[in-house]
């Protein structure tokens, strides 16, 4: 057992949530309904030590190689276990009704946590595997948990539908790269791999990207999206469009620059193909929303395109983009929802874009907030986003890749027409349906941080630039 | 500091009258401004007894200087500009003082005075300039007071429209002017006179687009001085510019502005020597004004536009002068014409001004006995203008046709027959003039008739004095040359001494005298005759009267096919091409795009996985046949 | 060179301005006079700064001055560099002026959401002043583009009935070209590894690139100067915007486009530049001439300025890409005469807008019989928009001209036409808007004393740059010879 | 042919038509039944590869519970006739059948490793070798796996478990704290009268 | 026909493609497609374990136990949704679930 110690050391973030979370499902049933806010603050106080903990472990291998702990899985831990308990922070906004207010919110939220630091973290197929399944399960649940909902319901069966699908490509994916190879170890792939017959390892590498695309619902791959975005309850959907896009982001840089990497000029056209195609749908699948968060689904598909074009240089400038991308987007999304969550009326969400109207006049701090951080979404300077897609386009003008940079930045024009509609149905529009502004402290500081950010990003950028290129520079290559 | 003064103290009359407009009373003005021309009137005496041997040039300030074309403020004084402050100062003057008594009841005196002093300044600028840009920038204030006076009477639709007309006819003239500019910086690389005069010479080889660059110049140059001169082809502006207050038409449109083209031509002698195509294309031009505007003088009914039509006549035989090459004889004719049309026009503006603002010939007639004083200077006016001797147009026109006649070319040749018919015809149509207003019975209503009056002083005094000048002004110059003192250095060439048969000097007087009698016999001694002939000829006439129909011809050549083309590329380009193919189309195609992609979103569970499926399929058999090509 | 940062305190004063307003409370009357009070003195503050950067700024020197450098994104090559030549300084005096202007003419005007408005202007005068200052081309970009966001809530709050679509066509027809520009910003930095513009400047790239990068740059230039045919949006932004951002659209925003063929595809891409003036020669020419025609035929007084200040501009392009001293100083001359009589002829719309409530020029006439000072302003406008000598209309003008003329007399020519062609709808539309029998209705108030208070340093300046416009060229002179040097000498290489 | 080909072959034809029947059955019964016997096949299949282990586990795990819960599901909830399919979608879902299934057999013909099935390394029985493997270098992954269970379990509960308001439920801190005072009520009532909910 | 790999890979592709076009035709019933599901697992499943014979490697049979377990999972928590869904619209039918679309 010797080699157990520097192993459960190394998965210390992992354990303290797995731990935590499983003294929560056996404390919760015993705690009344008034105390329910304290499991939260357990539960966030979990995912904060964990958070806390995520730097110690030394770099290396644990577990006998399934898992890595390295300096990008630590970046990319700090955000999902961020995201994580800061949307939980603010889901208690939107967690008015019984259902929603069930101890195994929390607890689920925890487990999920604890599948996307395996997932960052895997170094073997196996892990990648089980890591997503942790992850998505959760979810599933989650989105379907507001049990008076049609559309919760509904969000639900094809959130699982779907994932259920893509997770069976994957595995299908697993099966043939194992096949072909023998070997489901990322390190020892990344030798075999050049080796294998390349129609099998083709085929194995479409499947598996595709069914993390998925995650990260890039198109086509991206069609449950906006369904569950909206059908979800909002605390749910803010969790769901933050940190889990994180993880599969991470993902899916760790699986493209570890074990395919020899595949690359297989995959790097694929993913540009990809990239294109997101950044089409989501721009112009947005453009004529009317519901808020439908309109955020479609945003995220256009970001993992951008995401994508950084992947698709596939250079270091590539991962490096794409860390500063996946950073910055969620913050903005995480400041996009916490403003959903604001608004509110007589307890039931005020969620399309109408109802926005007039917000200019009546709460100008708030409708100065929600602009900068859709505007920042939306790329344009001097807002955070801006910084995220210049990384992005900045690789893929380096890699050569010009008429991906200027699709996706034409895209980005598109994208920015809805986006300014919202602002401008806050400023322009008239309307007098005010929502009952009761948003508390923690929602109002999340708004104002992020708007902040958003705001002044420019200002603290070389901080997380620098950050993501340390992170960028321990992965693969 | 003399030219200073006479250049600039015309500004501060305007400024002055300007700012008086409120506070003091509007006569006050018109004092002002009169009393500083006179001023000014003064000092450009000064400057012209002042003269050296060499110009003198008093710089004021740098106005332009970037890569290497060093362009300052800066006055000029030599024979040329020295004689033209004179005469744009006195007839300014002389025009300001008969504007006191012409405008008395107008409301907006202060304002007149003020265009009429900046008017004066532009001028002043204009002839006093030391380089080509600051000539160019007198030349565009000029078309800016005129077209401010011509529009004074701004709730007449038909003055503004005139002004307008007036300021884009210039400007067309001014494309060719600017475009002059721009070649000779480009050939000389400078726009002082100094220094393009001066190496005219040595650029007689240079070319510009192929072509010999000083004949391009000239060509360019003349294309401004048309414009400005209202030479054929950019002609149609000067009658309708007599919508202007009378005072305007005497002073602008007479004795100073429009002469500015000639001007030009003549202080760009030194260019045109070099430029023999040019030179003749400046005789054409001339030679045509001159018999063309004489015709349609002969039409016209409007005493200001006859004097309008005579005045652009004249002009033509100015530039006649100048393209044969004697640009002396030019501004001979330019000096003295400036004095009688100046008379004519105020003679005009008397009768008008008595007659209660009627100004059509056929309702005048018979206002000798009451206005008798006005009579005889229109009778002087006219004299000089038919170029009888001694008056003041006898003398120039004699030079400029003799000089024509010995210029040898065949264009001369031309030149020298037209001028001479169009002397015939000057005879005709200002006697024409003067006997239907003065002679004869009266024609206006008993009324109008009844308050016929002569002028006031400050109307008859100018009257006066120009009539004087008319009179004496071309013997006086011609005696002051021929005495061969150094006065005017070479400025005015009053006497062909070449070898020229001996009728020719007699021709014009003689045409002249034959236009009188013709006029004569029609309009006083048989009437019946004029109108009979009139009535056969009732086509012509009014083929005459609407000016060649230059008028209707630019109206459906030009301006209609202008506001043609601007609404077709308005509506069918601008709006209809480019901007509902452009952004409004592709924001329309963005939204046509955005229901699609919705489409794909149905809804239905099995759809999405369908096109999962779908984009997995393609995906991998992509990635297939590029995995199997390597 | 300098102790103190002053190019980072004009940029930033406004900065502390919209803090200030921020923090200040909100609503009420009593606010709202705040708000333009602060706003006020702030950009006053800011004009006296940039008048101070004027006085201190040594034409004689090469290069630029006051240069303040610190790192910033280092992996990138970006840094935070600025710096001013006498281009620049130009311009931030332009700037720094026409937004008190604009705070001015907005005093009585603006009654809704004063201090939203006040924080617009003044972010605008912050972007503004940033993207002249900017030497490093991603900073430049990020100021560029940032000046749409205010523009969008100037247009789309405060603007008139269509105001939506305009504010949406201006944004995205201008984003569209700006992201293209983003682009050839970053292929410059991987070929230079560096953003700095100096570096970029003396960085030799070769032809094939350059074309690629020229193109994108155009993108986005041409639609801010605007060139013809892509220039649908301005009349649209200008007949919806309030008058005040008209004025800011029309009197500094246009000038970014040639702003940046200065400072990008003139220096950078000198082969390209030349290997492309035919187009741009054709473009400008369409564009002097084209709109001439359509401004002719407008009804509406801001749409018919809005088609003059296209084809002005397309005059300042003709100059731009002429490997002439003159032409390029005439270029420039004439972006900041337009900047200055564009401006001030929105304003002057802007008056009778507000007494009438009408654009049509239909709906006036007779203007001179109520309002003579406003009459004799309008008319002074109108003839440096005409180009009359002794404006500053004309100084731009005719050098371009000269300078275009040894290159082309054909598009000399075409520069020259647009004279008489803008002589013909300014014009008229003086004679129909101020012209005419005392109009029916109540006669309108001639200008107050604010209103004249606005109008006047535009007006001297107008009259200044035409007879004295000497300072300016000891301004320009140094940097415009070298633009053209650069032109020039990549014209006789053949676009090596 | 050997006995092991021909064992094959059966399996394989039986499960490929059970497997074509679960989608197509006009009954949900009959799919669940189909499916069963898909999975019965397969574990026949596992266990002719050498993966006894795994076999059993398909019979225990998948048709002990997996299917039991479909079928469990099926008869409680009432949800009318199965089968029938969309015709519209018939081409584009059999085209991309059709091409995923040519995809699908270039890859399985691609070349593999090995031609014949290799005996697991070390000697040992397949259950033992598996064992060893889960406990000792997949411990972590096992735990993983038993965590998702828990996950699963916990999100099954809390979204099928139904909240009634009227159901008395039994509530072990109450019981426990409970006292003979509140437990026992003394009541006289009148005859005919009963004795009223109230107080309770 | 001696069976190989490829047989066994060439069954669980055809039992993937079965279950594939399964969920996609599918349109009464979302049982049916989550029975879909685990044909398409049980193809997986059957492709792991006909490598790991064939490879001898014991790993890829681990990876179908772990396989086994999470669809076991996702059986549950499948048909939790489900009945969710049922319990509030009476209905599982797939053409039903089309509130969300656009």
């Amino acid at each position: 057992m010797t080699g157990l110690t520097p192993a459960l050391l190394g998965a210390l973030p992992e354990l303290v949530l797995a731990v935590g979370a499983t003294v929560l499902t056996m404390v919760g049933p015993f705690v009344v309904d008034q105390r329910r806010a304290w499991l939260t603050r357990a539960a966030l106080l979990t995912l904060v030590v964990a958070l806390a903990l995520v730097p110690t472990p030394p770099d290396g291998l644990i577990f006998g190689g399934l898992f890595v702990v390295d300096g990008f899985g630590k970046f990319m831990k700090i955000l999902v276990l961020g995201a994580t308990a800061w949307t939980l922070l603010i889901a208690e906004e939107g967690r008015q009704s019984a259902s929603m207010r069930a101890f195994e919110y929390p607890v689920l939220v925890l487990f999920s946590a604890l599948g996307m630091l395996a997932t960052v973290s895997a170094n073997n197929l196996m892990s990648l595997y089980l890591g997503l399944e942790m992850m998505s399960i959760p979810l599933y649940v989650l989105t379907a948990l507001k049990r008076e909902s049609r559309h919760a319901g509904e969000a639900g069966i094809k959130y699982f539908v779907l994932g259920a699908l893509a997770s069976a490509l994957l595995l299908y994916g697993c099966a043939l790269l194992y096949g072909f190879t023998g070997t489901t170890d990322f390190d020892a792939l990344a030798v075999a791999l050049p080796d294998a017959p390349p129609l099998g390892a083709a085929a194995g590498l479409v499947f598996l990207v595709a069914g993390i695309a998925f995650k990260l619902s890039a198109a086509p791959f991206h069609m449950w999206t906006p369904d569950v975005y909206e059908g979800a309850p909002t605390p749910v959907t803010a969790f769901l469009a933050a940190a889990p896009k994180v993880a599969a982001g991470a993902l899916m840089l760790r699986v493209l620059f570890g074990p395919l990497i020899g595949l690359a000029d297989v995959w790097m056209p694929a993913i540009a193909v990809l990239a294109v195609l997101s950044m089409t749908v989501g721009a112009f699948g947005a453009l004529r929303q009317t519901g808020l968060k439908r309109l955020l689904a479609y945003g995220t598909i256009g970001h993992s395109g951008y995401i994508f074009v950084g992947i698709a240089a596939g250079t270091p400038e590539g991962i490096h983009g794409a860390c500063v991308y996946l950073a910055i987007y969620l913050v903005m999304t995480i400041g996009a929802f916490a403003c959903l969550l604001a608004m509110h009326r007589s307890h039931q969400p005020f969620e399309q874009v109408e109802h926005l109207a007039g917000i200019g006049r009546r709460r100008p701090m708030f409708a100065l907030a929600f602009s900068a951080l859709l505007l920042s979404m939306a790329g344009l300077p001097p807002l955070a986003g801006f910084l995220a897609k210049l990384y992005v386009f900045r690789a893929a003008v380096e890699a050569d890749l010009f008429w991906l940079a200027v699709v996706g930045v034409l895209a980005s024009v598109v994208a920015a027409a809805y986006y300014f509609r919202v602002v401008y149905v806050m400023y322009f529009a008239d309307g007098d349906e005010d929502f009952e502004h009761m948003p508390g402290r923690r929602i109002t500081w999340t708004v104002t941080a992020t708007a902040l950010t958003a705001l002044l990003f420019l200002i603290v950028a070389p901080v997380v630039v620098e950050a993501a290129a340390r992170a960028a520079g321990t992965l693969g290559l | 500091m003399m030219a200073v003064a006479a250049v600039f103290l015309p500004l501060a009359g305007a400024a002055l009258a300007a700012l008086l407009s409120r506070r003091a009373s509007p006569a006050l003005a018109g004092i002002t401004t009169t009393c500083l021309t006179a001023l000014a009137l003064a000092a450009s005496l000064g400057v012209l007894a002042g003269l050296g041997d060499d110009p003198t040039r008093v710089s004021l300030a740098t106005w332009i200087a970037v890569d290497g074309l060093q362009l300052d403020w800066a006055l000029r004084a030599d024979p040329l500009s020295a004689l033209m402050l004179v005469v744009v100062n006195a007839i300014s003057a002389l025009v300001h003082l008969y504007a006191i008594g012409y405008m008395a009841e107008d409301q907006h005196r202060p304002r007149f005075f003020a265009f009429l002093s900046l008017f004066t300044f532009s001028m002043l600028l204009l002839v006093s300039a030391d380089n080509f840009l600051q000539l160019f920038c007198g030349w565009e204030g000029v078309g800016l007071s005129s077209y401010l006076l011509i529009g004074f009477w701004y709730e007449r639709s038909t003055a503004n429209a005139a002004a307008i007309k007036a300021f884009l006819m210039n400007r067309i003239g001014d494309v060719g002017l600017v475009l002059a500019l721009a070649a000779i910086a480009l050939t000389f690389e400078s726009l002082t006179f100094d220094a393009v005069f001066g190496g005219a010479a040595e650029a007689g080889t240079a070319t510009l687009l192929g072509l010999p660059a000083l004949e391009v110049i000239g060509v360019l140059l003349l294309v401004g001085a048309m414009g400005k001169s209202a030479q054929i082809g950019l002609h149609t502006w000067l009658a309708d510019a007599m919508e202007g207050p009378t005072p305007v038409s005497a002073l602008l449109h007479a004795a100073t502005m429009v002469t500015a083209g000639v001007f030009l031509v003549a202080r760009c002698a030194p260019l045109y020597e070099g430029a023999p195509v040019a030179t003749g294309l400046v005789a054409v031009v001339g030679a045509a004004t001159a018999l063309f505007a004489a015709t349609i003088a002969l039409a016209q009914n409007d005493i200001k536009r006859v004097v309008a039509w005579s005045t652009c006549s004249q002009l033509g035989y100015m530039f006649l002068a100048a393209g044969v090459a004697v640009p002396a004889a030019a501004l001979f004719h330019l000096f003295t014409h400036a004095f009688f049309k100046a008379l004519l026009f105020l003679g005009a503006g008397a009768v008008i001004h008595a007659l209660a603002h009627e100004q059509d010939l056929r309702r005048m007639g018979g206002l000798a006995r009451r206005m008798p004083l006005t009579c005889a200077a229109m009778v002087v006016g006219s004299l000089a203008l038919s170029g009888l001797p001694p008056f003041a147009g006898f003398w120039s026109k004699d030079v400029i046709l003799e000089s024509a006649f010995a210029a040898h070319g065949p264009v001369a040749l031309a030149g020298f027959w037209m001028g001479l018919a169009a002397a015939f015809l000057t005879g005709l149509y200002s006697w024409r003039l003067v006997f239907l207003v003065f002679a004869g019975e009266a024609r206006a209503p008993a009324r109008v008739l009844a308050a016929a009056h002569e002028p006031g002083w400050s109307m008859r005094f100018p009257v006066l004095v120009l009539a004087a000048a008319a009179c004496v002004a071309g013997w006086w110059a011609h005696d002051l040359a021929d005495a061969g003192t150094p006065f005017w250095r070479g400025l005015f060439a009053t006497a062909h001494h070449g070898d020229v048969p001996f009728w020719v000097p007699v021709a014009p007087a003689v045409a002249g005298a034959g236009g009188l009698l013709v006029a004569w016999l029609v309009y006083v001694a048989r009437p019946e005759l004029g109108t009979r002939a009139a009535a056969r000829t009732v086509a012509v006439g009014a083929f005459l009267a609407a000016g060649w129909r230059f008028d209707a011809l630019y109206d459906g050549l030009v301006v209609r096919t202008v506001r043609r083309a601007g609404s077709f590329l308005a509506a069918a380009i601008d709006q209809g091409l480019i901007d509902r193919r452009g952004p409004e189309g592709v924001g329309r195609a963005a939204l046509a795009g955005a229901v699609r992609v919705q489409f794909l979103q149905t809804g239905q569970l099995h759809h999405y996985a369908l096109v999962v499926v779908v984009g997995a399929v393609l995906f991998a058999a992509w990635n297939l046949l590029a995995g199997g090509l390597q | 060179m300098s102790t103190w940062p002053i190019l980072s305190l004009l940029v930033f004063l406004p900065v502390a301005g919209i803090a200030f307003l921020a923090l200040t409370g909100r609503g009420g009357a009593e606010n709202d006079r705040n708000a333009r009070d602060v706003t006020l003195w702030t950009s006053l503050a800011n004009l006296a700064l940039a008048i101070v950067l004027a006085v201190r700024f040594d034409p004689g020197k090469d290069g630029f001055q006051f240069v303040e450098h610190a790192a910033w994104l280092p992996e990138l090559g970006v840094a935070y560099h600025v710096g001013v030549d006498g281009i620049s300084v130009l311009f931030i005096l332009l700037t720094t002026l026409l937004v008190p202007i604009c705070i001015v003419a907005s005093w009585t005007t603006v009654v809704e959401r004063v201090r939203s408005w006040m924080v617009a202007f003044l972010a605008m005068e912050a972007l503004m002043i940033g993207v002249f200052v900017a030497r490093d081309a991603l900073l430049f970009y990020v100021f560029f583009e940032a000046i749409l966001i205010p523009m969008f809530l100037i247009i789309g709050i405060w603007g008139g009935e269509r105001r939506v679509h305009a504010a949406f066509k201006f944004v995205l027809y201008t984003l569209a070209g700006s992201v293209l520009f983003l682009i050839a910003i970053l292929t410059l930095a991987s070929l230079a590894g560096s953003t700095d513009m100096d570096l970029l400047e003396h960085t030799p790239i070769a032809i094939d690139a350059q074309r690629w990068i020229w193109i994108a740059m155009f993108a986005s230039f041409a639609v801010k100067v605007p060139m013809w045919p892509l220039h649908t949006w301005l009349p649209d932004a200008h007949v919806q915007a309030p008058t005040a951002g008209s004025v800011i659209l029309a009197g500094v925003l246009l000038k970014l486009g040639g702003y940046g063929f200065i400072r990008f595809s003139l220096p950078m891409l000198p082969a390209a530049s030349a290997e492309f003036m035919p187009l741009v020669y054709v473009l400008s020419a369409v564009a002097i001439l084209y709109t001439s025609l359509v401004a002719l035929m407008q009804r509406d007084m801001k749409r018919l300025i809005a088609y003059s200040s296209v084809a002005h501009m397309g005059v300042v392009t003709l100059g731009l890409f002429t490997a002439s001293a003159r032409a390029i100083s005439g270029a420039i001359v004439q972006m900041l005469s337009h900047g200055l009589v564009s401006a001030a002829l929105f304003l002057v719309v802007g008056v009778v807008y507000d007494r009438r409530h009408s654009r049509e020029i239909a709906d006036y006439g007779g203007l001179v019989h109520s309002m003579p000072r406003y009459a004799v302003l309008f008319m002074l406008f109108a003839l440096a928009a005409v180009g009359l000598p002794a404006t500053s209309g004309f100084v731009g003008e005719f050098l371009v001209i000269v300078g275009v003329f040894p290159v082309s007399a054909v598009f000399a020519a075409c520069a020259a036409a647009g004279m008489v062609l803008s002589a013909a709808y300014m014009l008229w539309l003086y004679r129909r808007v101020v012209f005419g029998g005392v109009p029916a209705g109540p006669p309108l108030p001639d200008l107050d004393r604010r209103e004249t208070g606005m109008f006047l340093p535009l007006a001297i300046l107008v009259l200044l740059l035409g007879i004295q416009p000497d300072f300016v060229f000891q301004l320009i002179e140094g940097p415009s010879a070298e633009l053209a040097a650069r032109l020039l000498a990549a014209q006789a290489g053949g676009g090596a | 042919m050997t006995a092991p080909d021909l064992f094959f072959w059966l399996c394989a034809a039986v499960l490929m038509m059970s497997s074509v029947f679960v989608v197509s059955a006009r009954s949900l019964v009959h799919a669940v039944f189909f499916l069963i016997l898909a999975f019965l096949n397969a574990a026949g299949l596992f266990i002719l590869l050498g993966a006894e282990f795994l076999g059993m586990m398909m019979l225990i795990v998948y048709v002990g519970a997996v299917a039991v819960l479909f079928l469990f599901v099926v008869m409680t909830l009432d949800t009318g006739q199965p089968g029938g399919t969309l015709r519209a979608r018939l081409p584009a879902a059999l085209a991309a059948g059709a091409i995923l299934l040519l995809e699908l057999a270039f890859v399985a013909f691609a070349g593999g490793p090995a031609e014949t099935p290799e005996p697991l390394p070390g000697g040992v029985s397949n259950t033992r070798a598996l064992g060893r493997l889960i406990y000792t270098d997949y411990a972590a992954l096992f735990e993983l796996a038993g965590a998702i269970l828990l996950v699963a379990m916990i999100g099954a509960i809390v979204l099928a478990h139904r909240y009634r308001p009227g159901v008395r439920r039994q509530d072990p801190v109450r019981q426990f704290v409970r006292h003979q005072g509140e437990s026992i009520r003394l009541e006289d009532p009148a005859v005919g009268a009963g004795v009223s909910e109230q107080g309770r | 026909m001696t069976v190989t790999l490829a047989h066994y890979l060439m069954l669980g592709g055809a039992i993937f493609t079965v279950g594939i076009v399964g969920i996609v035709l599918n349109r009464r019933n979302v049982i049916m497609i989550l029975m879909a599901i685990e044909l398409l697992l049980l193809a997986v499943n059957l492709n792991f374990v006909a490598f790991s014979a064939y490879l001898g490697d014991p790993a890829g049979q681990v990876f179908t136990l772990f396989v086994l377990t999470v669809a076991a999972a996702e059986a549950a928590v499948g048909l939790a949704i489900l009945v969710v869904f049922f319990r509030l619209r009476g209905t599982i039918a797939v053409e039903d679930i089309q509130d969300l679309k656009g």
